[in-house]
């Protein structure tokens, strides 16, 4: 169904479940939605499944989400950064849970749930830690292991420019999980830079259809 | 065919007479919600668009690479670059949205689409699809993207004449031509009556120019006996 | 390594081999390379396997490849058209192989080859002729069954407009096969409408990075 | 470790002195064919770029989803919707292209750069790759790309010192680390020598400061016998 076009980010975010999977957008601050996580810290859910490239840097944003004890577990392809102290220290004192998952392999995890496939096989991390435990088989020659779709109640992502339909463009390196994360989620929220009228964006340049956004919110 | 597969309880009469194809596209139209992302498939599902309100704000994607496609071109319309899933061109509407096959079919596979409307040679009464091979000896098979429609849609819908021309059921308890998907169709349209399916079998929803029991007789009476 | 800009379709097709595997975008006529099969034509590299969602229109491009009896076999997902007498004619002669893979799956297939990835689980087509033989297992409570890669030696597409470096864009639904191919073959040879100075394309809305492209020419 | 691990056959002293960080990145430089597709990496890997020849048309991919990745942003250049996988702010180079991550990392695992070069804890003689864990019991872990770029790139090269602080080699029989990719190592790149890597160990290419029978016995004499 069409998005809905929010006043706030309140609105945007209402009704997230306590232990819902929530897929967060941002490579570093590029394309973070810090707008949206400050509401999901406002709504009050808890118990939260995060999966998103890192875990949170400073205080803000993600991190100030951690901080409020509303997350049980991280999936992330880098928690450790220069920056991510938040996560460190509920990592080390045993706070919360960890999976750590190859930065493609994430990404491609979360376009397999959307896309309608089962699993799929990855040549990356064959023989690691990061495997350890999955089927493995060998095809044509090479080793690979069985991957499978990760899907999310709730998907927050920040893109550049909206129209009233819900059709997003991003802005340089800033898309990175974006278009994935939005077609993964079953209620997708993006928080957007301008929303302008259906018809002032050139089709050839959607980079996420509307199809796969339900809320969006101008911040 | 027993009663089990097709429970005819309550279903009203609600047409004095077997609807013609755009009688039946119009009563499709009526029950796509408003904001439907819809998939029309090629030839009689695609009647369904002349019959959608243009204010209930339904999006049509054509599984070429288009979300928003409008109505066919006519005349300094026509674009060689933009045609419609069965290759007659169209035209797009504001909010259109392209993308390459790839990415076209992940949103029909992953379960986006709201609604796709397809043709049948079969349809069985707990969903199974068959409307992509006749199964005769000489045809040349062809699928398209019937398969990925049939299992990927939210809702897929059927429409189709209850009988073949020689007078068999097109609904039957198990489909004799080669499927194009296992249990996926939720609703048949016909000119005598819509059906809901499940895994327990069709039930009538509404009749046109004939009653429920008489339907079902006439069904009965031109389904060969099972062989199981 | 950055693409070449060629002189001519000929130049463009120059050394394919007996035996290869080409994959021919477009979808009826929309993205349909015409110029560049005529130019394989005149080529004259037979025993072609071509992947293509159709089996040629008429009797022109992939069609009068057909008749030129290059082809040993087509890989496509709808060969029977109202124009398709050429392929219809030589199938029922006996005169070349035919694979009929659901069109999701086809593209899927070469995605799939372009990512790296062995192999994926794909819900299409469970049940049916089309995936008979196929491994089958149940993820999640539904049937899957396993889809491999499909790789070209050569891919001939039709985009809108190239830059000097081989980035593309295209046009409308002529996009459809054109960016997966052009993932998929050790060869990627694109045909434009035009070639721009390097800079000129916007950035954001570069469909095919110029990684893919091997070749281009404007026809 | 044998011989038969490090063959150091006929490699020339290329100079005479052990190189430093910037000296060992030009060497990378020189080794990359004009127009290739190349990801630095995060770290020591990235100095590559600043000796690359600016005429070559050498495109570096950068794994957030860019081609080419032109310079570190500087004062107004500075635009927090662009930096590369290490979180720095960079530019844009004409002919650059975004991409999802999806997209971006297909690309990798698809074979599709034709150098990455990486940082390294160790590499073994077969070309095992460690460089996303040290494995001590209380180091958080973190991967990010590294798995990715190591199995992905049609050719991938190591830079690092020869030898840990503590003196002990880190080309080794066989990683004690925790592994990012197994046999996936082309070449590694050394303050004291290059090596070429394969199924059947290293071959020393060049040296720098001493010869290939004083590095090999160096490395032999600080590699702990092996268990196996």
């Amino acid at each position: 169904m069409t998005a809905v076009i929010c006043r706030d980010t309140d609105e945007a975010v209402a009704g997230t479940e306590d232990g819902s999977t929530v897929l967060i957008g941002g490579f570093g601050m590029a394309g973070m939605p810090v707008p949206l996580i400050d509401a999901l810290i406002r709504q009050g859910a808890t118990d939260l499944t995060i999966v998103s490239n890192n875990a949170g840097n400073g205080d803000t944003g993600l991190a100030a989400l951690l901080a409020a004890g509303r997350v049980r577990k991280v999936v992330c392809s880098f928690p450790r950064q220069s920056d991510s102290w938040v996560f460190d220290g509920l990592y080390r004192a045993g706070k919360i849970e960890l999976e750590v998952v190859p930065q493609g392999t994430l990404a491609e995890r979360m376009r397999t749930a959307g896309a309608g496939i089962g699993g799929f096989w990855s040549p990356t991390g064959v023989g690691t830690l990061l495997t350890e435990g999955k089927e493995t088989r060998e095809i044509d020659g090479r080793q690979y292991v069985l991957e499978l779709p990760l899907r999310g109640d709730l998907a927050l992502i920040g893109a550049h420019r909206a129209d009233r339909m819900g059709n997003l463009v991003y802005r340089k390196t800033a898309r990175n999980f974006g278009p994935v994360m939005a077609t993964a989620a079953t209620t997708v929220v993006a928080q957007v830079n301008e929303i302008v009228e259906t018809g002032q964006l050139d089709p050839e340049t959607v980079v996420t259809p509307a199809i796969y956004v339900d809320k969006v919110v101008a911040v | 065919m027993t009663a089990q597969q097709i429970d005819p309880a309550g279903a009203p009469m609600t047409a004095d007479h077997p609807l013609d194809k755009n009688e039946l596209a119009a009563l499709i139209a009526r029950d796509i919600p408003a904001g439907a992302y819809v998939n029309l498939g090629i030839g009689q599902p695609t009647l369904v668009a002349e019959h959608l309100d243009p204010t209930a704000g339904v999006v049509l994607h054509t599984e070429n690479g288009m979300l928003n496609m409008g109505p066919a071109a006519v005349g300094d319309q026509i674009d060689p670059d933009l045609t419609n899933a069965g290759k007659i061109p169209v035209t797009e509407l504001p909010g259109a949205a392209y993308f390459h096959h790839a990415d076209s079919f992940a949103m029909m596979r992953g379960g986006h689409l709201d609604v796709c409307v397809l043709g049948a040679f079969q349809v069985s009464t707990t969903g199974d699809l068959a409307n992509w091979h006749t199964g005769a000896p000489d045809a040349i098979p062809a699928v398209g993207g019937a398969m990925d429609l049939a299992i990927g849609a939210k809702q897929v819908f059927v429409v189709m004449t209850l009988f073949a021309k020689d007078g068999t059921p097109k609904l039957v308890p198990q489909c004799t031509y080669p499927l194009t998907g296992i249990g996926c169709v939720h609703r048949v349209y016909t000119d005598h009556a819509v059906f809901d399916l499940g895994p327990d079998g069709a039930r009538i929803r509404e009749t046109f120019g004939s009653t429920a029991a008489e339907l079902v007789a006439r069904i009965e009476a031109g389904t060969p006996a099972r062989t199981t």
